[in-house]
């Protein structure tokens, strides 16, 4: 998908403002924000992928314009109304129709339990992986229908393979509810083959998965 | 119930939302906050259990404990630049986007800055709640085009024979930074070296730490 | 330049809102807006392409939200202020100073003329076209540092020549005050190859200029 | 005096108005308006000159009255396919960006659509002022992607075999479309004929003109 949300390279932006940067929350309604959509999100069919890729379908003033956490629970709230959870009613009312109460919500020791749990993304491989470190690998010159992960600003472009991760779930299907491993590297583009402007010997470090890339 | 994966269908409510809910974030955080524990898809011991946890647990001083060990112990560093993930495990700050942990080491001739442009990953659990800058347009948009003028604004004044590498996480594989140990601490404690590292330090838009402290 | 005035082919957008569209003005600050900006413009030396150059590196969100005419107001205030015709300091507190008035504004008559008047954008060439009609092309995989016209939905793409129309001045120069006649294609893609999604057998047509293409 | 060609200077000073012009369309027009005629930088006349010929003089019956032309005028068709700029002219028309214009021909197997995916380029002369939706960030994202979807929202259901053409317009060419001829309409006088041209058709957003009006 291509949408205002793939800001990389993108010129025409200010000084970065470096307000609020030494607190956890830069207000009361950030905070709560950012507990309400993780709350709600908790242990329910929402996956990760899915949840960045309705991040992405947000109105687009809205995604460059309103606070971030802010941004979460909006989303959070879209995947709750997509999935029947609450309904557009309720939500537009402001009010809980009696007779549909969602049961079970995360609890504290939910929290607790998964503050300290990483979750992992590695699966095995179905495949031998095309490419090996060294490597020299061409991204495809368009992105995907869907949610995807190659940047705009790295499509069509010449790298070399810094690292192999192994398999990861691709974030492109996860976004339409199926796990599919797929291997993952790390490449290294020259930030002067990415970019006309550029004139110093930078790089600029990616993580694509397999089908990202223009097979040779 | 299940997402019904469409994307056409969350663009449509989006814009329901976009056109009923209050436009203030403040109002409109409550009226949401009221009608999610009402409907019971949340739980108000939880949402005070996510606050408090980044508030009070979980922040920037882990990742500052976890870069002392490195200047310290060089069999840690070694662990921590080859699995990071396990590495911060040994800790005990495993949690949230910790699994796939890389740590990216700073040299006199490399400096590594970390962002994401596609949305505005982060290690949790190591370095707490993202600052705003980090999740602003404005970082996410130059970090990877301008990263020296990025470096600049935040007065880290880079060499041109440094080559930065900038690190774009666009997968589940989050990066921290691990910079150089300041001069003159020799024989310092792990935890006086701890509080010399800066939370921006570790993202890469600080560089030189002092040894009297930041 | 990358920014988020190249619009085309993105998603998230909804609905076209079809209000005011029988009105040639929609509100009597959007005709004020139209008509104080090219009656500021006028004969001055205010090229369209440092125009649209200037409108391109208005704050993004402003772009995206301001409404149309407001944002060409704004566009020809910010080329005013660049050359010195009137300042910041006498924008931000909304009085002239006195000392520096500009004498010579467009008059109506010179309106009139304007409005009869055709701009022609084609030069002789000053070298032989390097496409003809019926050639196979392919735009560069990435933009141009300043002011170009080259959409990034059309970058890295492979098209075919639709016309050749003659030299024309190029924007890229434009945008820096100098004037550069250099061959126009019209240049028809399959919408296929432009837009992973797309199964139709449409066409988009883009008119670029020579040094869009890679040599092949 | 001479523009700096410099883009972070506009940057910079658009930053600077952002700040600090009223945000309100109506008050930032007005105060800006006071200032520029006070300064000397435009004549409250020739403000009106602008205002008034787009009212009264330039609009869509324009272009209305060329298709209807080239619909009974075989000749003049082919001069208006062939050089649209100097077909306009003929017919007194010339003027705002009719300099390098191309008439574009709908027929039962191809429909043109245009649009301008950079800023908002259209052929003021003939057609008058664009209407919103043409500048829109919606229809300027959309036109070149899904521009059945598009149509379809403006009432027009075309069948798959038709073709369409989209023609963005990123030169100075502008581009008009010359709708097909309504059934019916056998010897209707060209001004009758103009009457069923609607602005839309011209732009590609409508298709099918009714004998009996729009």
């Amino acid at each position: 998908m291509d949408g205002v949300f793939d800001l990389g390279g993108k010129q025409g932006f200010g000084p970065v403002d470096r307000a609020h940067e030494d607190e956890p929350y830069h207000s009361e309604a950030d905070a709560r924000a950012y507990a309400l959509s993780v709350a709600a999100r908790g242990e329910r069919a929402y996956p990760i992928d899915w949840f960045r890729h309705t991040r992405e379908n947000m109105v687009p003033t809205d995604y460059l314009t309103r606070p971030y956490f802010d941004q979460w629970l909006q989303t959070t709230l879209a995947m709750a109304i997509d999935a029947g959870d609450i309904s557009l009613d309720e939500v537009i009312s402001g009010k809980a129709d009696a007779l549909s109460r969602t049961p079970d919500p995360m609890r504290a020791d939910d929290v607790r339990k998964a503050l300290k749990t990483p979750v992992n993304f590695e699966r095995e491989a179905t495949s031998a992986p095309a490419f090996a470190v060294g490597d020299t690998v061409r991204t495809d010159h368009q992105g995907k229908p869907g949610h995807s992960r190659l940047p705009a600003y790295a499509r069509g472009a010449t790298g070399t393979v810094h690292a192999h991760r192994g398999a990861h779930l691709l974030p492109d299907a996860g976004a339409q509810g199926a796990h599919v491993p797929e291997h993952l590297y790390t490449v290294g583009f020259a930030a002067r083959d990415l970019f006309p402007e550029v004139e110093t010997n930078d790089t600029i470090y990616l993580d694509l998965w397999e089908s990202y890339f223009v097979r040779r | 119930m299940e997402p019904s994966y469409d994307s056409a269908k969350v663009a449509e409510i989006h814009r329901h939302l976009h056109s009923h809910l209050p436009s203030e974030p403040a109002l409109r955080v409550k009226a949401l906050e009221s009608l999610l524990v009402e409907k019971g898809l949340v739980d108000p011991a939880a949402l005070d259990a996510w606050i408090e946890a980044y508030t009070e647990e979980i922040g920037p001083k882990r990742g500052a404990m976890v870069v002392a060990r490195a200047w310290t112990d060089p069999d840690f560093k070694a662990r921590l630049l080859a699995d990071a993930g396990a590495a911060v495990d040994e800790m005990g700050f495993a949690g949230q986007a910790s699994g796939h942990l890389q740590a990216v080491e700073n040299t006199d001739a490399v400096h590594n800055l970390v962002v994401c442009t596609l949305c505005s990953c982060y290690p949790f659990a190591i370095l707490g709640m993202a600052p705003p800058w980090y999740k602003a347009n404005e970082y996410r948009a130059r970090a990877v085009r301008d990263p020296r003028g990025v470096l600049a604004e935040f007065g880290v004044a880079l060499e041109p024979e440094i080559a930065v590498r900038v690190w774009d996480s666009t997968a589940e594989l989050r990066y921290m930074v691990v910079p150089q140990r300041p001069a003159g601490t020799e024989g310092f404690s792990v935890e006086a070296l701890a509080a010399l590292v800066t939370r921006n330090a570790m993202i890469g838009t600080d560089r030189d730490l002092a040894a009297g402290g930041a």
